[in-house]
Parts: C-alpha cells; structure tokens; sequence
C-alpha cells in the first residue's frame, strides 16, 4: 500500500532523514521506533505532504504522491494524528471533530461516526461544546485520534499516541488502536512506548538518526538485545 | 567563525577599521556637500530618523511590542523643546538643559502610555498606541485654548538653534579654510548621537534586560514563571525607547526652527516602524540600514526619476512624483517579499523565520 | 431629545459605513492574522469605479437610478475582488511564514502603489460621487434621516448576518476557521488551504466595493486618498468589537460611530467649552483603550483560553 | 523534616468545570512529591494555581513558613518556586545557554543603567551568570550544546534544558509536569537519576507523571487527584493498591 | 508638463543664460490637486517668458523651472529648499503649505534666495522678519475680515458658527472671521473642529443646528466643504453658509450638488476670473482644466520674480531683491505690490456666491471697502487694459 524509497527530507540544510526506505502492507500495523530526533516525526510529515522531501519517492497504492498536496491526499484517504496533536482550540470539540470529517460529504454516516467517537472516548461527549483548547492534554489526545477517524482513512499515521496519556487512556488508545486496525484500516505507529508499540503490531522499524537501521517483525524486534538496550530501558 | 570573531582576534585589523570608518563618517558630509548641501540636510534628516528607528527597535524588536503611536514621543521631545527655547514663552534655555528633560518628559509619557496596556497582545496593543499617539497629536493642535500653550496647528516657529557661547549650530562658519554649514554641523552633533545611541542599545540587547526581552517576546507565560516582572521590563522598554524618541524630537526641533503637529502624523509612525521592519528587527545594525535606506531611497528617486525619464525618452511620460511614489510602493513591497525577516535580519528572527 | 435622537442617527449611519469595512479587516484578519492595510485602499477603488460607472450610465442611460447604483456596485465589486486577489498573491501569500509585521510593511507598499495608480487613472481632484438617488429626507421626533442612510444601516446589517451564517454554518466557514488557528492541521483535514484564504480575500473585498459605494454616496466624494483614514478607523471598530469576529466588526463599528457623533456633540457642553469637538477623536480613542483595558479581546473578542 | 508546601482547599472551576475543589495537600522539605491522575484530573491546573498562571478561587499555599501571596505569577519564582511546562516551554529561538541565563535573572540585579555602563559590577554579574548557566547545562548534561538553538534540541533534551532554566532560577521547590512524556524508557532512566541527583543536592520535587515505573519509583509519596479531588494520598506502594486509584487511574497495570 | 521644449543646442549656450526657478507644493497626497494646479500656474508663466525672449545683461534668458514635490511635509521643506539652492535657482515660487514654508523660508533665508508664495496664508510666515519671504495671496488676517464683514452687513446674523479643519489653514481662518464678527457685535459659538480628512460632519452640524445660529463659517478645503453643505442642508440648516478661499472652488457644486446653491465665500485677490482672461484661456489650452484656486497666484508670483529680474538686470538674488521689494506689476491677479514685510498691499479679497453650479463674484473688499463686483469691472475697464506682465522698459 505504502512504499517509501530513497526519501530524504532536510530542514533547511540539515538532513533530519537521509534516504530511507520502508513499506507498509494494506491491512497491517506497523511501527517505527526510535530515539528523540531520531526523525520520526518528520517522515510522518513527508508522508502527509507537511514536508516536501529533498530526494525519494513516495508510492501510495502504486502512484507517487511526492507532488501531490497535502489536502488531496486526505482524499486519498490518508491521515495523521499529529505530534503535538494539533487540535483548534477555538473550534468546540464537536467542530473539531467535523474538520476531521471535511473531506466527506454524506451527513448522515458523518454523525454515525461522531457519535462512535463519542461511545469511544466518553470524556469528549462530555466536553463536547467545549472548546478544543480548553481541553487537558489527554483529552486532546482522544480529540485528535478521534478527529483522524472521522475522515475514514484508509491508512492511519500516529505520532506518540500514547504521549502524555493516564495507563488507563494509553490501554484504552491501544486497544482503540486495534479496533481500527481490526476494521481494515493500515496503520503505522511511530511510539516512544517501544514495547508497547511492538506489541500491538506486526512489523516494526527502528530509525537512528534520521536512517533505518534495523527493520523485523515484531517478535523479534522485542527479543533484539540491542533493542532492548535502547528502547526498552533494560541493562541486558 | 563569523566576521566579527575574526576581529576580535585580531585588535590590529579591528582598530584599522574603526579608523577608517571614523574618517570616513568624518569627511563624509563634505562629500555629499559637493554633490549638494541637500544631502547633507538628507543624511541629517536620515540620522534623525535612524535615531528613532532604534528607539522603536527597543520597544518593537527587542521587547516585541507592537507599538504604531511612536511619532507621539519624538513630538513631546519636540514640544518640549520648542516652548523652553522659542518666543513661544520667551524661554530660551540651552539645549543640553532642554534635551535631557525633553527625553525625561517622553519617558513619562511611555510609562503613562504602557501601564495601562501592556496586559494587551499584538495588535489589540498596536491599536492602543495608535490611539495614544493620535490623542498626543491632538492635543498639540489644540492646546491653543483656553491657553495658548502650543499654539495649535500654527505650530511654533523661530525656535533656538543649538548654540555653545557664541558659537551657533545653525551658522555658516569657515575653518580651517572649509565651510562648516549649519547642516555640516547638525550631522557631526548628530553623529555624536548616534553613536552614542548605538553603544546603548548594543549594550541593552546584551544585557539581563536585554536577555529578559528577548524571553518576554519568545513566551511570555515562561518567561514570568522565571520569575522576570514582564509588566516592569515592558515599561522599562517604552520607556527608553520613548526617551530615545524624546532627544530625536529636541534635535528636530532646533535643527527645523519650525514645529508644527503635522509632523507627528500616524504615516510618520508607520514609517519609523517600516524601518524598523525592513532593516530587520532586532537588529540594530539592520535597523540602521533600513532607517538609512527608507530616508534615501525616495531622495534618490526624486534626484534620478525626472532625468531619467528624459534620458530614455527624451521627455517625460509620467510625473515623476507618480513614478517616485510607484517605485517606493513597489520597492516596499519587493524588499519585503524577497527578505521577510528584513534585510539585515537579527540571527533570532531568521531562526523564527526558518522554523516555519 | 430630537438632537440626541438625530446624534444617534448619524452616530448609526456612520458606524455602519465603519462595520462594513470592518467586516473586510476581520474577515482578513480573522483567517490569516494579518492587518491588512491595504483595505481601506481597496474600498477606495470600490468607490472609483462605482463613481465611473454610475457616472457614466447616468450621463448615457435612461436606467432608473437605482438600477443604475446596482450596476454600478455589481461593476464595483469584480474590480475589488480582482484588487484583494492580487493583493492576497502578490503582497501576502509568499510572507504567511513570515514574521508577523512583514506583511504589514508589503500592504504599505500595496497602498502606495493603489493609490497612485488610482490617482493616474482618477486625477488627483477630489470627485464629486453622482448624486443620482433622489436624496429624500424623512422625518423622525424632529430628527430627520434619508433614504441613503436607511439603505447604509440596512444593508450594513444584512452582510452582516450573511457573513455570519456563512462563517458558522457553512462548510466554507468551518473550513476558514479552521484554517485561522492552525493552517498546517487545516490542510490535514483535506482543506485546500489557498484556496480558502484567496476566498477569504475575495469576500473582504467584495465588503470592500459596498462600502466604497456606501461612502461615496453617502458624502457624495470619491479621492484616491479617501481609503486611508477610512481604513483605519474602521480597524479600529474592528478591534473594539473583537478582530475576527464579525458580530464583533458590527458591534465596534457602530459603538465607534456613535461615540464619534455623541463626542463631536456633547463634549463641549459637558465641558463648558473647554475641549470641544476637536476632542473628538481623543474621545472615541479613549473608549477604545478603556474597553481593551478591561476586555482585551475587544467586546466579543474570543478569550483565546490558553493554557499554561 | 519540615512543611515546605501547605496547599489548603485549593479551589478553581472553569466555567462549569470543578477543574480542582478543595485540593489540600503538604510536602516536606527534601522529598519528592509524585501527583497523578487520569488525564483532565486538574493535575496541571494545580501547578497553574500554585505557581500564579490562575488564580485559586478558594484556599491558600503556604511556602516554606510564610503565606504565598501572589499577585503576579513572576512572585512565585522570587519565593523559590520553579516549574517545567506540560507542552514544553522554552524561549525557543535563544540558545540552551541563553535559556538557562533566563533563568538566572530573577537572581540577578543589573538595571537598565547597569547595562548601559557597564561598571566592573555589572560585567562580573555577567560572567558570574555566564558561569553559572554554563554548569547547570553540565549538570543535565547539555554541557556540549550550549550554543545550540532551544527548538532545534531533540526532545528529550529540551526536557533536560528546561530543567535545567528552572534550576537557575535557585528554586526551593522544583514542580515537574510531565517530564518524561515523549521519552523512551531508556530516556526515562536518566532522567530519574538526574531528578534524583537534584533531590540529593537539597531541592525538593513536586512531579506530575504518567509513567508509572517513574513515579513509582521515585517518588515519596503520591497524591492521586480525579475529577478535581484528591481521591488517594500516601507512599507509592500503598497507592497502587488503592481501588479508588486502580479503578480511576491505572487499570489492570500495564504488562 | 509634457510638452518641454527640448534642450537648446550647445551653440546656443555662450549667448544664453540658463535661469532656474524652483516651485515647490505636494504633487501627492490630499491636496495634490492644488499642488499641481499651483505648478502650473508656474510652468505657464515660465514658458509665456521664454516666449517673449527676454535679454538680462547681454543675454537671452531661458528659464526653467524645477518643480518639487514637498509632499505637504514640513521636514521635507528645507530638503527642498536646499535642492534648490544647490541647483542654483533664482528664486523660489511656493511653498504651497504655510508649514512647509516657514521651515523651508528660513533655509531661502540663509542662501539669500527670494521666494515669492502664491498660496501660504499664514501671517508667521512673513512676521519672521525674514528679508526674502513674498506672497502674492492675502494673509489669512485680511481675507478673514473681509468673509466676516460681509456676512456681517450683507447677512445681520446675531449668532454664527464657526468651524474649522484644524489645520493651520482652517483654524487661522476661523479665528480671524472670529475676531471680526466678535468685534462687531455678534455672537460666536464655540469653535466646532474636524480634520483635513473628515467627510462626516453630521455630528457637528446636528450640535451647531440645536444652537440655531444665523451663519456657518467654515475654514477649510473644498474636499472637506463640499460634504460639510451637503449635510448641513440635509440636516434641514437653511441659513446662510461661509467658506474661505480654501472652499471657494466650483468643485464645490459636484461635491454639494443642489446642497451647493447659494453659499459665499472669499477669495484673496481678484477671483479667478476675473484674472486676465488670457491667463484663463492659456492655461485652459495648455493644460485641458479649468485652473483650480491659486494658480493665477503662483502665475503672477513667476513673472514677479522675472519682472525683478529684469529691472535689475541681472537674476542674481542679491541683486535683483532689492527690485523685488519694491516690484509693482500688473498681474492676472490684479495688482502687485509688496509692502515691508514682504505681504502684498492692499490686497484685493474677493467675495463670491455660488449662483446656478458655478461661484460668481459679488463684490471685491480692499482696504476693508467692499466694492461691487460690476462697479469694479467697470473702474477696471476705464483704465487701459493692464497687460498681463509689466513691460520691462516701462521705468
Ligand atoms: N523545524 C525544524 N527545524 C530544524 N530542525 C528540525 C526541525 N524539526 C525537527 N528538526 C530536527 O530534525 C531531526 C528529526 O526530528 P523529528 O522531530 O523528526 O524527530 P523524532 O524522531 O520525531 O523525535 P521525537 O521522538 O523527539 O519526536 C532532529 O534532529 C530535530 O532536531
Ligand atoms: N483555561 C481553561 N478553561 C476551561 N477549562 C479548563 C481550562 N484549563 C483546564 N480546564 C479543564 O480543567 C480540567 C483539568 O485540566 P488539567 O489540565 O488540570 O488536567 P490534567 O490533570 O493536567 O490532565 P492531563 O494529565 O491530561 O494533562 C480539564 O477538564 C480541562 O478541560
Ligand atoms: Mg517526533
Ligand atoms: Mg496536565
């Protein structure tokens, strides 16, 4: 479904990615995983059209979508739940929610879906005339992986879902997570939480800066002395 | 290692150039006096107006506060000068008395101005200042009634020129077998000025004060929970910044002999800031360029536009007005679209820039 | 009581010239944080070409004079929306990274050049707008009102209330505010961002072209240089009310008209005659800081909550 | 030990929200301090109302024995109170050093007319700060990228740099939110040796966290707030037991 | 100006002397249109001069003019000023603003240069003692009594309103017609005051209308006059309207319209058409517009400068000034000439009443007689047509 070669993106001259190469299978979970700064963020960016890469191409169902712009590929059916989670914090948290639906256009499934939202994360029910930027930074967090579904992607990007989120709500994200996935939606998860990102999905990518250096399943990936070294906190 | 490094380590190189600029900067006026007394009085302007600029770069650059009434203080440094030294109340103090409390009064009225509303953001604040400097400007052009304090729009004229003794700034005087013209004067007091003017805000921008700006403008909520007072460090910027603005009034005053309050106007506020904007803010000797180059820009134009025109057509087409008034518009616009953080930019703001 | 009356008439008429062109800044404003200073240049053009038009169609036309004035604001609003395009090309869309005052600088720019060329094109005499609407005068307790005042007020209120419904209850409006507070997410959406902006132009400048019709009927003159101070204070209203908030522009903008016209009228009494009203803008400036002092938002200002 | 903070029946709504009702907590000199709880529990409204950013609608703090009256957030880093921020913030286009040099203003005194003299005070006030900014960057262990830019710092970093601002300003009190979010758990082990390195050289800690082997770890004792409440108080150990907490907060702990 | 002759070939250039005149008025801005209307009042009289083949000390003069634009700015005054003087002009024919040409005049003043205004009425301007200031207008202290005596014995109000655009201009205007009327007896409301901008005068007149005076004086432009009328009558004002010479245009009536009808208004000197009818119909062919206000002004304040040149023979400042002084020469204006201070003597004012969308004149005060205006034109006929510019051997 999604097939990245060669692709490098640079900030202004510095290289933050330097010719990666990765792909995701429809219908399957994914994960990349690295340090801070290792260049996570910004391949998710290049991915969505934020970023436009310096060099590579980017095959979304076997058509480059390097020069395409950003809003068309949410047609195409991709979306991010952004780092930083990216919320209008002067939309309500319903109107977020509608933003996450602009691309669609049948009203009625539109509110079918909020209302799944709303039966997902019943916080946000709660807070649904509030306005986004009023809401704690969990919330937040719920608001935008709620808003990313509302434009029914078929390939789901998530920056550190997890990020700043009670164990509860991280369970919850995760097991919401699945559930996506479980329906057919793609999915590639870029997660601090390394464990538990390998955990829920199939394959996984580790990215030192700015470049692949190591690419197995899951499994594996958990058992990789060095991995655990280094991302799971353990004095192996 | 930067240009500036490399002087550092090199004491030699760095005295021979400030040498070099000093003559420079010294025989420049009897330079451009041969090409015409009105460059002089040209730079003499551009120098006052460069004074002001670096005022308002402490207020907007580095304190980061929008402020579109800063032409108010250059008009109370300018009144308070024209009534202590003019007919007007038959005072005639000597400028180094007047300056000091023509700067000391434009202070008062930056923190008369700040206090109230430095609680306000981005442009709510640069519609309050506009307000202020409007409400300033006003009360020039009426405070005629009841009592005739400044003589209204009639504005006050034969206002005292800078003298020491005998010796009067407004004077032609021969020495050393070159003409010393009253504006040739005007620029070497200005100069003075001026650099003085630099070496205060260098010293600011790398100062505690100078760092707690630079946090205010960054985030202002971090900044307060480092414990810096952001109301008294903004007030603080307003107010030198408007002291700044207060001396440039005096001297435009003495150097004019003539102030009305049409010389206060909001344009005259939005030009200083385009300077300020279009050298780079933040930086002063950005700052500087712009101020240099927003004063001779449209001089230049009004020099080349006509014979030009003549040149190339053998007559004119457009009046030259038109076109000098187009050219700047365009020139404006063009400078800014192709360096938008200014064209000498401070390294912060091309940092914000590139962040985006 | 007919005099305070009558004050508030005037107040009314000349706050509505006021919202409309406020409703231009906030439109602008509300989408890309961007005083776009060349809005008052643009009503300006609004008026020009208006001014052609109806003088014109007056001169050679049998038209009934009020199809004639449609025509003319028609005519007026395409040559707007041409003029706030190329403005949002030209002089806007390379800085939207930019540092916020490097805009403000280009619309300078942008102003200079309309206006000259305006001047080119229009001379530099000051026209006297064709006075084609018979000017009727009603009466009112003693205060009187004309038609072309009720037809301000009026119309003022609708685009108004349009706006607003397209702003809140539109796909378009959504997307635009959207798009004010964080562009980037926006186009996550799948909102053609440029698009939305170059729309929002587009709209502030057709408000641009009825006003410019307004004041040129109004006070019946037309001047290349008429945009500027007109511009201002309608920015002005525009931050009283709240900039970005259209209820806001409108509510400013009246508040500001009529503190204008009660200043210009009752300062002197309330004085004894000490200040006049040659203090009358000292007034309305002052209302104007007082009211930010206490709601720095403006009066329907969003408090935008932000948290720590 | 002694009462370093006395937090009595903090109240603060937000419209309809009971953001925080009756909030009291103590915390002594030299301990750190864990507070958690589900997302929107009022953690972070807490630190907004003890270090001035809100004002409390009801109750008081009392700081190191003296009432803290606040009318001005910048106040509370004058009394010794200094905070890191949930979404980072740093002065994002200064350099690390100047960051920390911030920081060091509310401990400095130069005024305007220092600065522009520049007399033989001034300048050894300078490069007193310059010293002291360049040692705390060592201490989190930024030694070598003091002349970078705050933004450009990979994250974890700019955690660490924060820290490191907050500590400059000499506080008594040092309140953490958040500070290990966005870092693996490799990341996080160093960053609990730090925060326990500041502990042990005497500032105490107040720490909001969700990564539990965190605060479990670390911390001495534990407030659990919901819904604006304080719904659990005590040692880490008896925490995690608590039903309330499991319920609300934890879940069937993570595997 | 599109129509210079080219450059004189080089030959030419041992016999021909080249005498610059510099004229200054804003060319952009609000009142561009008075700035450009005052350049050409200029530039006609330069080239009817260069037309006429003068001879100063041996030599053909050609004369050029040097057209700035001061941009209504009181800082750029001296600039100008200096230009010109670095240009080595001869004289100076402006400014237009009195704010500019204070500043710039004492600049002149240095360099010795004459410069003669035809348009700046501020009495400072030549109370600074300066040697080298002129004007060929009327200060605002004579046009302002003869407005106000006028409306005084044509009108007998009890009550006036005087309002002004607080400007220079505008309120030195409104504080003479002030003193007038005061002086004579009638009452004076508070000064009411807009700006050079405003358009919107409702507020003021609805005031001015509570207070049910009998006349409204207005000192202040033509852009700003016109809709202050135009409201005032549809405020239901019917009495009499005032304006100065700022406001005497026939601008007036499109920006009035019907509102128009019926106001008075003064003018310094002799209206404009009654200026020659050869200046009228000169600058009407060169230029395709009726000239606006103070061109004939700048016109006579040109060949005022040639004509003392001439009779000094030579077009060094500090020769010809002294000539200058004590110039006395027939202008489109009227007579001109000057009396210590350097203000034109017994300016003539003239009093006009917009009748049928055009300002006729009623009648002309000189020396505080009111005149009317056919009886002038009679007297003027008696005596032989004045040319338009003294001949120079005429001694
Ligand atoms: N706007 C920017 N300007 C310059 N450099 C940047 C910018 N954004 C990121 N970088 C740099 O690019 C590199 C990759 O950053 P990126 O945000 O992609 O990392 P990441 O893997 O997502 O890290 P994290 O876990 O901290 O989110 C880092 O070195 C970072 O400092
Ligand atoms: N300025 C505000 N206006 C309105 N409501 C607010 C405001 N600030 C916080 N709240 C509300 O108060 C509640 C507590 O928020 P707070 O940020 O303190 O939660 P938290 O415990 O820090 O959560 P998290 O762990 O997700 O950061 C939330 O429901 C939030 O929506
Ligand atoms: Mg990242
Ligand atoms: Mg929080």
């Amino acid at each position: 479904m999604l097939e990245v070669s060669g692709l490098r993106v640079s900030y202004g001259g510095i290289n933050a990615v330097k010719g990666i190469d990765f792909a995701v299978r429809a219908g399957e979970m994914v994960t990349l995983i690295g340090a801070n700064g290792a260049g996570k963020t910004t391949t998710l960016k290049a991915l969505t059209g934020l970023l436009r890469p310096v060099a590579g191409a980017v095959r979304y169902n076997g058509e480059d979508i390097v020069a395409v712009p950003v809003y068309q590929r949410v047609k195409m059916g991709i979306a991010l739940v952004p780092e930083g989670r990216g919320i209008f914090p002067r939309l309500t948290v319903e109107e977020n929610l509608d933003m996450g639906g602009y691309v669609r256009n049948d009203v009625a499934a539109i509110r079918a879906d909020r209302d799944h939202v709303y039966a997902l994360f019943p916080r946000l029910a709660e807070r649904r005339r509030q306005t986004g930027g009023t809401l704690s930074g969990g919330e937040q967090q719920m608001l935008a992986i709620g808003r990313a579904m509302m434009s029914r992607p078929r390939l789901l990007l998530l920056d550190e879902p997890s990020m700043g989120l009670a164990p509860l709500m991280v369970q919850k994200i995760f097991a919401t997570i699945r559930a996506i996935a479980a329906e057919g939606v793609t999915i590639m998860l870029v997660e601090q939480n390394a464990r538990l990102a390998l955990e829920v999905c199939q394959r996984g990518y580790v990215m030192e800066s700015g470049e692949i250096t190591l690419h197995d399943n899951a499994q594996a990936l958990l058992a990789n002395p060095q991995v655990r070294r280094a991302y799971l906190g353990e004095d192996a | 290692m930067t240009f500036t490094d490399k002087l550092k380590t090199n004491p030699a190189a760095l005295w021979s150039g400030v040498v070099l600029i000093a003559c420079a900067l010294i025989a420049l006026p009897f330079a451009l006096a041969m090409a015409g007394t009105t460059w002089v009085r040209v730079t003499n302007l551009a120098i006052l107006f460069t004074l002001l600029a670096l005022g308002l770069n402490i207020v907007v650059g580095f304190a980061g506060l929008l402020d579109l009434g800063y032409i108010a203080f250059y008009g109370v440094g300018a009144y308070v000068y024209a009534l202590l030294a003019s007919p007007q109340f038959n005072l005639h103090l000597p400028f180094w008395v007047i300056l000091p409390i023509g700067a000391l009064a434009a202070c008062v009225f930056g923190v008369l101005l700040g206090a109230p509303t430095l609680k306000l953001r981005g442009d709510y604040l640069a519609i309050v200042t506009l307000g202020f400097g409007e409400i300033v400007r006003i009360f020039f052009n009426n405070l005629s009634q009841p009592v005739n304090i400044t003589n209204g729009p009639q504005g006050i004229s034969r206002i005292d020129p800078f003298t020491i003794g005998s010796f009067s700034f407004s004077q032609n005087e021969v020495l050393l077998g070159l003409n010393f013209s009253g504006p040739i004067k005007y620029y070497y007091l200005l100069l003075l000025v001026l650099i003085a003017v630099i070496v205060i805000n260098l010293r600011l921008e790398d100062s505690r004060i100078g760092r707690a700006w630079q946090a205010i403008r960054e985030d202002e909520v971090a900044a307060q929970a480092m414990g810096i007072n952001t109301t008294r460090i903004k007030l603080l910027a307003f107010a030198m910044g408007a002291s700044f603005g207060g001396v440039a009034g005096g001297m435009f005053a003495a150097m004019q002999g003539f102030i009305s309050p049409e010389s206060f106007v909001l344009v005259e506020s939005v030009m200083v800031l385009s300077m300020v904007v279009l050298g780079g803010m933040g930086n002063i000797w950005g700052v500087i360029v712009g101020a240099l180059l927003l004063s001779f820009v449209p001089e230049l134009l009004r020099h080349t536009v006509d014979p030009l025109q003549r040149s190339l057509f053998g007559r004119l087409i457009v009046e030259p007005e038109v076109v000098r008034m187009l050219l700047f518009g365009l020139a404006l616009m063009l400078m800014m679209l192709f360096r938008p953080a200014g064209l000498w930019p401070s390294k912060v703001r091309q940092r914000e820039l590139a962040d985006e | 009581m007919e005099i305070f009356l009558q004050q508030l008439i005037n107040g009314l008429t000349l706050g509505s010239v006021y919202a409309v062109v406020a409703l231009g800044y906030t439109m602008v404003y509300g989408i890309i944080q961007l005083i776009n200073f060349a809005h008052g240049e643009v009503v300006m053009i609004g008026a020009m070409v208006a001014f052609s038009v109806i003088g014109w169609l007056a001169a050679n036309t049998a038209l009934p004079p009020l199809v004639i004035v449609l025509i003319g604001t028609l005519a007026a609003i395409p040559a707007c929306v041409g003029v706030g395009y190329a403005l949002e090309i030209f002089a806007y869309r390379r800085l939207r990274h930019a540092p916020r005052l490097a805009p403000l600088i280009t619309a300078i720019g942008a102003s200079i050049v309309l206006q000259q060329v305006a001047m080119m094109i229009w001379s530099r005499n000051p026209l006297g707008f064709p006075q084609i609407i018979p000017n009727t005068v009603y009466h009112l307790e003693g205060a009187t009102i004309t038609l072309v005042q009720i037809a301000i007020i009026v119309t003022s209120v609708l685009l108004m209330v349009g706006l607003t419904l397209v702003v809140y209850r539109t796909r378009l409006g959504v997307a635009m505010r959207a798009t004010s507070q964080n562009a980037h997410i926006a186009g996550l959406m799948g909102v053609n961002v440029n698009q939305i902006i170059a729309a929002t132009f587009m709209i502030g400048a057709a408000l641009a072209a009825v006003a410019g019709v307004m004041v040129g009927s109004y006070y019946g003159i037309a001047h290349y240089t008429m945009g500027s101070l007109l511009g201002l204070k309608a920015f002005c209203a525009a931050v009283l009310g709240g900039i970005g908030n259209l209820a806001g522009a409108m509510l400013g903008g009246m508040l500001l008209g009529i503190v204008e016209a009660l200043g210009a009228g009752y300062i002197g009494d309330f004085t004894n005659n000490v200040f006049g009203s040659n203090y009358q803008d000292v007034f309305a400036f002052l209302v104007l800081i007082g009211v930010l002092v206490f709601r720095p938002s403006g009066l329907l200002g969003e408090r935008i909550g932000e948290r720590a | 030990m002694s009462i370093l903070l006395d937090a009595r029946d903090i109240g603060k709504r937000f419209g309809g929200v009971e953001a925080l009702s009756a909030i009291s907590l103590t915390i002594e000199h030299g301990e750190i301090y864990g507070l958690i709880g589900p997302n929107g529990a009022g953690k972070t409204t807490f630190f907004n109302v003890l270090t001035g950013v809100y004002r409390a609608d009801s109750g008081g703090f009392s700081f190191d024995g003296a009432p803290l009256n606040v009318s001005a957030p910048h106040q509370v880093a004058v009394a010794g109170i200094a905070r890191t921020f949930q979404n980072i913030r740093l002065f994002a286009n200064m350099s690390a050093l100047e960051n920390v040099m911030v920081g060091r203003h509310v401990r400095t005194h130069a005024g305007i007319f220092g600065a522009i003299l520049r007399g033989a005070g001034t300048r050894a006030e300078e490069r007193a700060i310059h010293e002291r900014a360049r040692a705390l960057l060592d201490y989190v262990g930024l030694a070598a990228r003091g002349n970078e830019i705050a933004h450009s710092l990979p994250y974890g970093d700019q955690r660490r740099l924060e820290i490191a601002r907050a500590l400059a300003t000499d506080p008594k009190l040092l309140a953490l939110d958040e500070p290990a979010a966005g870092m693996n758990a490799t990341e996080t082990a160093t960053l609990r040796q730090l925060l326990e390195r500041i502990r042990t050289d005497g500032t105490t800690l107040l720490l909001i966290e969700h990564d539990m082997k965190l605060v479990m770890g670390l911390c001495d004792r534990i407030a659990v707030l919901d819904y604006g409440r304080k719904i659990a108080e005590g040692a880490p150990a008896a925490v995690r037991k608590d039903a309330a907490v499991i319920e609300a907060y934890l879940g069937g702990e993570l595997a | 100006g599109k129509n210079e002759p080219a450059p004189a070939p080089k030959a030419d250039a041992a016999q021909e002397l080249i005498v610059k005149i510099g004229h200054a008025a804003p060319l952009t801005g609000g009142i561009a249109h008075l700035g450009k209307d005052n350049e050409n009042g200029a530039r006609l009289a330069i080239e009817e001069a260069n037309a006429r083949n003068i001879v100063i000390d041996g030599k053909k003069v050609k004369f050029e003019l040097l057209a700035e634009d001061d941009e209504e700015k009181p800082d750029r005054g001296p600039i100008i000023a200096q230009k010109f003087i670095d240009a080595k002009v001869a004289g100076v024919v402006g400014h237009l603003n009195s704010g500019v040409s204070i500043p710039a005049s004492t600049v002149y003043a240095q360099a010795g240069i004459p410069m003669v205004t035809g348009s700046s009425t501020n009495p400072k301007l030549t109370e600074q003692g300066l040697k080298n200031v002129f004007r060929t207008v009327g200060r605002d202290d004579q046009q302002g009594p003869a407005i106000a005596s006028y409306l005084a014995t044509e009108y007998k109000p009890k009550l006036v309103a005087v309002i002004d655009d607080a400007t220079a201009y505008g309120e030195g205007l409104g504080t003479e017609v002030e003193k007038t009327l005061t002086a004579a007896g009638i009452k004076v409301l508070p000064r009411e005051k807009g700006s050079k901008d405003s358009r919107d005068w409702k507020a003021v007149l609805t005031k001015i209308k509570g207070k049910k005076p009998d006349a409204v004086f207005y000192g202040g432009m033509d852009a700003t006059a016109g809709p202050l009328l135009k409201q005032g009558r549809e405020l239901g004002i019917k009495v009499v309207f005032a304006f100065g010479d700022g406001a005497c245009t026939n601008t007036m009536k499109d920006l009035a319209g019907d509102a128009a009808e019926g106001f008075v208004c003064s003018q310094a000197g002799i209206p404009v058409q009654a200026a020659s009818s050869k200046f009228l119909a000169d600058y009407k062919a060169k230029f395709n517009a009726e000239p606006i206000q103070y061109s004939p002004f700048t016109y006579d304040s040109t060949h005022v400068l040639i004509a003392a040149m001439q009779k000094a023979n030579s077009a060094d400042p500090a020769k010809y000034l002294p000539e200058l002084a004590k110039i006395s020469h027939n202008g489109a204006s009227g007579k001109i000439e000057f009396d210590e201070k350097g203000d034109r003597k017994n300016a003539e004012m003239t009093i006009f009443m917009m009748k049928n969308g055009k300002i006729e004149p009623l009648a002309i005060i000189k020396g505080g007689a009111s005149v009317k205006y056919e009886d002038f034109i009679k007297s003027a006929a008696a005596t032989p047509a004045a040319p338009a510019v003294t001949a120079p051997e005429k001694k």
